[in-house]
């Protein structure tokens, strides 16, 4: 395939900007769900307000296979991309079999770190969802008053695993004699798209006792905001700043998020290829560079915050290390 | 033409002036003129014209395929006439659906009932009709109000489901009467029922005249039209060839002659070619009706037939007939008792086993058990012998050999047909019916069980099937001939046995059996022919 | 369904023919349930089985099965298999979405009933003037129908602040109704955990607070069904279309006209059984958020015996199943081992004691008891199975019920008119 | 023998007749809704690039055997919706065996196939099984088996899957080096290659074009379809044909999903495609049930769902566009086939009559 179409994007822009064509892959829903997706579009965004790069977005349709996907991936290169950011671990193979072919392209993606995508003009975009998820744990339980907390994942896939971990070792670390109920939604990828099951799952938490449940199950995750609203209760919200992205009736029962900078992830990547460094291997963003992390919007834990933050010194540290499974 | 056709084409002459409101007994109800009706490769109707007269039960009777009931469609409304002109009480009218029909005060009972079984009898009898007395208490009020004038006896209330036939029968005479008929025609009414049913039929019938109705009844057997009819219609090969207007003065040897026409071929009886080696036999077969019911389907059926015999089965629709076929190829496991084929015991084979031992079977209803309709000629050819020389070689089809085998059967049977790719259902019913049995006898069964095998075809088709009948026979076939066709019976079989209510009530020597002592045993009505 | 081979499914009539149950028999029944449940309740000190949450829960996701199936019920009265249920409730996800945005809830409600009512449109066309095989038509409805409602999305909500390809922005939402003051009253019953009082309190509590009026609708919906279907002339000439329709003909019946309406109606329910989905269990259209509930309504509906009151059953046990295991997940659904122990001994001791059956009724108790083992040796069914549990348990009782089933004769099978006499 | 061009000539009217029904229907909605008609086109009919060409063989390979699978179920009014679930679980069964290698490499891989095939049919042979004894609707039992096998397969990759290091997808052990299937460079100038297995669906579309069309088995199994009593009276025993036909799609079934096992995933893991089972259902309609029918409508689906990315880099079109173009074809052309049908059926009859009419002397005279 060929990549040279410098040519193109200069005079897309009219203006200086960058040689750069900075394009991204998602999964299935794309730009607008409010979540990990839109998170990697807010990036996207930032880098061609800032950088003035060209950019270009595609998603994917349901149930294809990993060919379909390492085609798109040269189309995009077709398309004239020069440096092209997958959305989501489900491109793992295919980004490992485009960047074998187009070595002069720079690829990057998200949440995938293993040997499928790896390779010379790979950067392998990670975040310690555990970290920020133990925070987030320690925050329920600081916060709860009937000692239960809820956790409930979309589907039950090593990456949702992660949250879990971190999110139920946070919280024991706060109280060891706390009860975590844990519920993942469902065996497919409906579990992230069907809020009507988070709100049941919730409903059965609060009404089971429990007064903080975190969700790590995207899109079905405005369910769960829509019980606690109910339920009086509390709700932690994941990704980004879900009380700022979250309806706007919904926001005030969100204690806080588990912020998960795909945005900064995404500049940052563009950043460094817009300043002609080539990006390889593993790139952990974890507590210590800002990867994830609680929000405060809201000022829920505000009264806690030193604690929490305490924690995250822990284990920015190293003092602690947080399960991930 | 004989001495008691008393005219052809009647005219009426008093059609003064009915006033359509109240048309009094004895005026014309209705007249059809001119009646022509085409199907694809059949001419059903050709110019019919009779006229009906109020208080009066007219007959129209005929050969199976005559037709009597496409004419009947036609006069309700059902299918609509190529040509010629329908007048209702003195006034031309067009009759596009039922709905037209009804409106001018016609009603009709279908040779199959068109009952839905899952509604009660108030449902059946309201639908179509509800602006009439609504869907609850006033029309069941009326409906009981017909059913005791007319003595019917019909619970609104009860699920169609649950009746028996005569039953059944009544609540399709009730339905015509709730919308206020006129005109009322009964396709073949008798044909299910048993004999005392058929008298309380009758009794409604006349009940019906009286109140200055006109009923159209349409039947083959003939005494029984004698017995009820006030006029009588004969249709011939879709046409009407004659009317009677005092049936006394005819008998039904007579009416049945004018029926069928000279060319008929007498089915005249062979020497006897029967010999001594019995071939198929039945010995106490038994099959028990649906739990609940408490009635046997088959009850202790004994029969033999004998290498070279036809063996006939008459019997009233009904009476079990079809389930003795079912027990025999196979379909169904009698309950008790064994069949045997030469001297094995087949009653538990199942059917493929059965065929192959060379039982030949000619089903009862051609388009649902004998052929596909949407295959080709040599398909059909191969059907029911899929694992025999020449359709089949090893687990293979040997298409070419079927087709090339299909070829002599269009040949030998006289199958008329452009070409053997064509499909089945294209042909007309004779023209299947003989591809049917050109394949069965293509196998040299050692036995033939057939169901009414030329019902509904017309004369030629049906001698052709006589002499295949026949020369098989000769040949040492063993037939087991299961036919509503008296004539029929009497002329091929060698002996007859008769079934009522699925017992072996009688057997008669067709040589003397009359048509009409038949006809009494097949109804349980006696010794005494009437 | 009729249009398939019909091995199997041979009626076998009842020793004593059996019709309907009278009204008093369906409420004995009904107490009896909740007694079960109170039995349960107290032996396995599981509160959650038959709170008033769990079962507002399963209201709520009975109420789309609910819709489609009843959209069932309306085109398989008229004698037209309805396999395109799914298509025609996501169809309805996409109208329900669209009508709110642009005109408020209540346009919700009539954009989810209309683009319902399309897809019936379309199925009529194929299968009442074309006689496309019913299945085959509504599978190709329903590959047609994702596709248009996805395209649709993408066009209509791409665009808008908060929504994107796949989802709309966030709906305004229909107003809630309950019976005043009857919340607290009953909790305070509920709470207090009563045997069969509290059960009772749970289950006004679920049907008299928080409900939406498309919940409401719905419910009227099978009331209106019932009478529309059983009690007027309109209804009787639909119901002979689906038993006999060459009968109906014969009678003046124009079948092609009944069937359309019909069929039409049935899509607009399944239409607003999507706009439920949509509108009410959640406030934003997503992709794929049918997930195949239109197959359950029709599972349902066959459960319910093509009838309203049965259907609402069917879907209520499915809903209720839902609910268990996304609320309370095995450790709920364990105790319903216990309910199922006690059903089958109830069903397994009345074959032999009142119809003398000793084999079917032995073999319930003989599973009767391997359940109660089961439940008592372990303390929760596991998570694997959990999602899926109400699935299996549709397969079971259909495997179950399937033969005393009796669906309108003439079902799936394709009509000509003039032809068949 | 006159019937036969007419024949050929109305089969092929039916698809192409579907096919300008969908582009007309399409522009309709495109116009509609105010998106650009003339560039989507354009963008759909230009020819597809050679790596995108190798993805939609690719593609249609897989398509193909999902639709025998189907087809063979609905060749005896048998509706097998249930063909998604049976190759997943069968794609799963074979990739866990396949992934211990205990064979030598094309041993594995033949042995790996025969276990896909025997899951699949064993999954399917329950829905079958349901019907002929309990009388459960196959269409209602296969939906059910389809979330369920999800249920199972997913506690299975828990159970039984790996996490490879830094992945955060869960999936089987892959397959040996050695069983890695490298496929054809059938297309000049692509880098990709056509899955080895394309060699699998030609075989399967052959065995099924022999078996249904000239084996007695197969004879059978289009008289039950045709006619169920028919059958009977000609001794099927149609229990009996319906539990080895729906064993026999379901084992078909099975086979989906090892052209991309082996040639391109080598493990079976969260990516793995599914959806398949219903693009089958569209594509046997689509190919009229007919092996080399269903063989265009693969390819013809499977590029269309290729272009879906050229719509939205240049034409700024939702990639669902291409949902409608297969449902409007697919609607288009199951009424199509209807009406041809119906009017093939009627000139026959004529043709009968009209040739009877001027070859003979009337029916009956003779006698
Ligand atoms: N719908 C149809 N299409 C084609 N041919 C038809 C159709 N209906 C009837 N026929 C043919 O028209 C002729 C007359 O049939 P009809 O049913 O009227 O006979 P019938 O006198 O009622 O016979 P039966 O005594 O057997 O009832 C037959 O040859 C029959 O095959
Ligand atoms: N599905 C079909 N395909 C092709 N031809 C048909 C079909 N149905 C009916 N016919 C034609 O109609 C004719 C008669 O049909 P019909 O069922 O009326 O038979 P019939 O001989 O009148 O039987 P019966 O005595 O039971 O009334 C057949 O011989 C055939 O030519
Ligand atoms: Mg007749
Ligand atoms: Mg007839």
């Amino acid at each position: 395939g060929g990549s040279d179409s410098t040519g193109d994007s200069t005079s897309a822009e009219g203006g200086s900007g960058s040689d750069v064509k900075a394009c991204l892959a998602y999964d299935v829903g794309g730009r607008g769900d409010q979540s990990f997706n839109d998170s990697a579009a807010k990036g996207l965004d930032k880098a061609k307000d800032e950088l003035k790069v060209e950019t270009a977005e595609v998603e994917a349709s349901q149930g294809e296979n990993d060919a379909a996907r390492e085609d798109r991936l040269n189309q995009l290169i077709e398309s004239g991309c020069t440096d092209i950011i997958a959305v989501g671990y489900i491109y793992a193979k295919a980004v490992g079999g485009a960047a074998k072919e187009n070595s002069d392209i720079q690829f990057a993606i998200i949440d995938d770190a293993s040997e499928d995508s790896a390779g010379e003009n790979v950067a392998q975009l990670t975040f310690a969802e555990e970290q920020g998820s133990y925070l987030v744990g320690a925050a329920a339980a600081l916060k709860s008053k009937s000692n239960k907390v809820g956790f409930i994942g979309g589907v039950d896939v090593p990456l949702i695993n992660k949250f879990q971990a971190g999110f139920e070792a946070g919280a024991k670390a706060v109280n060891p004699d706390i009860e975590v109920s844990t519920k993942y939604l469902a065996e497919d990828g409906s579990g992230f798209a069907d809020p009507a099951k988070g709100q049941t799952a919730a409903e059965g938490m609060y009404d089971n006792g429990a007064d903080v449940v975190y969700h790590a199950a995207g899109g079905s995750g405005s369910g769960v905001f829509k019980a606690a609203k109910a339920a009086k209760k509390m709700a932690i919200g994941v990704d980004s700043d879900q009380a700022l992205t979250a309806e706007e009736d919904v926001r005030d029962v969100i204690l806080t998020s588990m912020v998960k900078n795909v945005d900064v992830a995404v500049f940052d990547h563009i950043k460094a290829v817009t300043e002609g460094d080539m990006q390889s291997g593993n790139i952990i963003f974890d507590l210590k560079a800002g990867g994830v992390d609680y929000s405060t919007t809201g000022g829920k834990v505000d009264d806690i915050k030193d604690k929490l933050d305490g924690y995250k010194q822990e284990i920015v540290d190293g003092k602690v290390t947080v399960p991930t499974k | 033409m004989r001495p008691f056709v008393i005219r052809r084409h009647p005219i009426s002459t008093t059609t003064t002036s009915p006033t359509p409101s109240a048309p009094a007994a004895g005026d014309v109800a209705v007249r059809l003129e001119g009646i022509t009706k085409r199907f694809p490769g059949v001419v059903a109707n050709k110019d019919i014209a009779f006229s009906v007269r109020r208080g009066t039960v007219h007959a129209v009777v005929g050969e199976n395929g005559a037709g009597k009931s496409t004419l009947m469609k036609i006069l309700y409304g059902v299918q609509r006439p190529d040509e010629g002109t329908i007048e209702v009480d003195g006034q031309v009218v067009d009759l596009r659906s039922p709905s037209d029909a009804i409106k001018h005060g016609i009603g009709m009972v279908f040779q199959h009932f068109m009952l839905a079984d899952n509604l009660t009898v108030l449902e059946n009898v309201v639908l179509g009709a509800e602006k009439l007395h609504g869907i609850g208490g006033r029309a069941r009020a009326e409906i009981r109000r017909i059913s005791d004038e007319y003595g019917l006896g019909v619970d609104p209330d009860a699920l169609v489901e649950d009746l028996g036939v005569g039953s059944r029968q009544r609540v399709e005479i009730l339905k015509v009467l709730y919308r206020g008929a006129r005109t009322i025609i009964l396709d073949e009414p008798t044909a299910v029922l048993v004999p005392q049913e058929v008298d309380e039929l009758f009794d409604n019938l006349r009940e019906l005249k009286n109140e200055g109705l006109a009923v159209i009844f349409i039947s083959h057997k003939l005494d029984e039209v004698l017995s009820v009819a006030d006029a009588i219609t004969v249709i011939r090969r879709g046409t009407t060839v004659g009317s009677v207007d005092d049936p006394s003065s005819i008998t039904s040897r007579e009416l049945a002659e004018m029926m069928v026409g000279s060319e008929l071929p007498t089915p005249a009886t062979e020497e006897s070619t029967v010999t001594d080696e019995v071939v198929l036999s039945c010995r106490g077969v038994s099959l028990a009706g649906a739990p609940g019911t408490g009635r046997a389907l088959l009850d202790d059926v004994d029969l033999e037939i004998h290498a070279g015999e036809v063996l006939g089965i008459a019997g009233v629709e009904g009476n079990g007939q079809a389930e003795l076929v079912e027990v025999i190829m196979g379909m169904r496991e009698p309950t008790s008792g064994q069949v045997h084929l030469g001297g094995e015991d087949i009653s538990d084979w199942d059917v493929r086993r059965i065929r192959e031992a060379g039982v030949g079977y000619v089903p009862e209803d051609r388009h649902r058990h004998g052929l596909l309709l949407d295959s080709p000629l040599w398909e059909n050819r191969v059907l029911g012998h899929q694992t025999e020389r020449p359709n089949v070689r090893g687990g293979l089809v040997d298409a070419r050999a079927a087709k090339k085998d299909t070829e002599r059967i269009v040949r030998e049977y006289d199958v008329r047909t452009p070409s053997i790719t064509v499909t089945s259902g294209s042909l007309s019913g004779g023209n299947q019916q003989k591809l049917i049995i050109g394949r069965e006898m293509s196998h040299s069964p050692r036995v033939l069980v057939a169901s009414h095998p030329t019902r509904g075809v017309d004369v030629g088709a049906q001698a052709a099937i006589w002499d295949q009948i026949r020369a098989a026979r000769r040949e040492g076939l063993a037939v087991l001939l299961i036919s509503a066709d008296l004539e029929e019976l009497i002329g091929l079989s060698d002996t007859i046995q008769v079934i009522l209510r699925g017992r072996m009530t009688g057997t008669f020597d067709p040589d003397t059996v009359t048509s009409q002592e038949l006809g009494s045993a097949m109804t349980g009505a006696g010794e005494e022919p009437r | 369904m009729s249009s398939d081979l019909s091995v199997g499914t041979e009626v076998v009539p009842e020793a004593t023919p059996k019709r309907r149950l009278p009204l008093w028999a369906w409420g004995a029944m009904a107490l009896a349930l909740v007694l079960a449940l109170s039995v349960v309740r107290v032996v396995t000190g599981r509160n959650d089985i038959a709170s008033s949450g769990t079962l507002s829960a399963a209201l709520a996701l009975a109420m789309p099965i609910a819709f489609a199936g009843l959209g069932g019920l309306w085109s398989e009265r008229a004698g037209v298999v309805n396999i395109g249920l799914e298509g025609m409730m996501v169809l309805g996800t996409w109208g329900g979405a669209f009508g709110s945005l642009h005109g408020g809830p209540w346009m919700g409600i009539v954009g989810a009933a209309l683009c319902g009512a399309v897809g019936g449109l379309i199925h009529a066309l194929a299968t009442v003037t074309f006689g496309v095989d019913h299945i085959v038509s509504g599978v190709a409805l329903n590959i047609v129908s994702v596709g248009a409602a996805s395209y649709l999305a993408a066009r209509f909500f791409g665009e808008l602040e908060g929504g994107s390809d796949v989802q709309s922005p966030p709906l305004p939402q229909l107003p809630k109704i309950g019976i005043p003051g009857a919340g607290d009253a009953l909790s305070a019953v509920e709470t207090k955990g009563w045997f069969f009082v509290s059960e009772v309190a749970a289950i006004l509590k679920a049907l008299t607070t928080g409900l939406s009026v498309l919940t409401v609708i719905g419910l009227a919906l099978f009331v209106i069904t019932f009478y529309v279907l059983w009690r007027t002339p309109f209804g009787l000439r639909v119901r002979s279309c689906g038993e006999s329709p060459v009968a109906a003909e014969t009678l003046g019946v124009n079948v092609y006209l009944h069937k359309y309406v019909a069929v039409v109606i049935s899509g607009a329910l399944a239409g607003l059984g999507g706009g439920f989905l949509s509108m009410v269990a959640t406030n934003i259209y997503r992709e794929s958020q049918v997930d195949g509930r239109g197959y359950i309504g029709l599972a349902a509906m066959i459960f319910g015996n093509w009838r309203p009151g049965g259907l609402l059953a069917g879907s209520g046990l499915f809903g209720f199943m839902d609910a268990l295991q996304l609320r309370g997940g095995g450790t709920a659904l364990h105790g319903l081992l216990l309910l199922i122990t006690m059903l089958l001994l109830a069903i397994g001791l009345w074959q032999v004691l009142r119809n003398g059956r000793m084999i079917q009724g032995g073999i319930a108790v003989v599973v009767a008891v391997v359940v109660f083992v089961l439940w008592f040796v372990t303390d929760s069914v596991p998570s694997d199975i959990t999602p899926f549990a109400p699935h299996l348990t549709t397969l079971l009782v259909l495997a179950f019920a399937s033969q005393r089933l009796r669906m309108p004769k003439a079902d799936g099978m394709i009509y000509r008119r003039g032809e068949g006499h | 023998m006159s019937l036969n061009p007419r024949r050929l000539a109305l089969t092929l009217a039916a698809p192409a007749l579907a096919v300008v029904v969908a582009f007309v229907i399409t522009s309709l909605v495109l116009l509609a809704v105010g998106d650009p008609v003339g560039q989507v086109w354009s963008t759909l009919l230009k020819e597809p690039r050679p790596r995108t060409t190798v993805n939609i063989i690719n593609s249609a390979t897989t398509y193909y055997i999902a639709a025998v699978a189907v087809a063979i179920g609905f060749k005896m009014n048998l509706f097998n919706i249930g063909v998604d679930g049976q190759y997943r679980i069968a794609s799963f069964a074979a990739a866990i065996f396949a992934g211990y290698g205990w064979l030598p490499s094309w041993l594995n891989i033949i042995v790996a196939m025969l276990v896909a095939m025997v899951t699949g049919g064993i999954w399917a042979g329950i829905a079958g099984w349901l019907k002929i004894t309990r009388g459960v609707s196959e269409v209602i039992s296969t939906i059910m088996l389809n979330t369920i096998s999800a249920g199972l397969v997913g506690w299975g990759l828990r159970s039984w899957g790996q996490r490879a290091e830094g992945s955060n997808a869960r999936s089987t052990t892959p397959i040996p080096e050695s069983n890695q299937l490298d496929g054809f460079a059938l297309v000049p100038g692509a880098a990709n290659t056509v899955y080895t297995l394309v060699a699998l669906a030609v075989v399967v579309g052959v065995l099924y074009w022999f078996v249904i069309n000239k084996t007695r088995f197969g004879f059978d199994l289009r008289a039950t379809g045709q006619s169920e009593s028919a059958a009977v009276a000609s001794g099927v025993k149609v229990k009996r044909m319906v539990l080895i036909s729906i064993v026999l799609s379901g084992a078909v079934a099975g086979l989906v999903g090892m052209p991309a096992f082996f040639g391109a995933d080598h493990a079976y893991g969260s990516s793995f495609q599914d959806g398949v089972g219903f693009v089958g259902i569209g594509v046997a309609l689509l190919g009229r049930n007919h092996p080399v029918g269903i063989a265009f409508a693969a390819l013809l689906w499977s590029w269309l769902e290729k272009a879906s990315d050229g719509l939205q880099l240049e034409a700024q079109v939702s990639p669902a566009l291409v949902y409608i173009i297969q449902g409007s074809i697919l609607l288009a052309v199951v009424i199509a086939y209807e009406v041809v049908h119906r009017v093939e059926r009627r000139m026959e009859q004529r043709q009968v009559a009209r040739d009877l009419d001027a070859s003979s002397v009337p029916e009956g005279a003779a006698a």
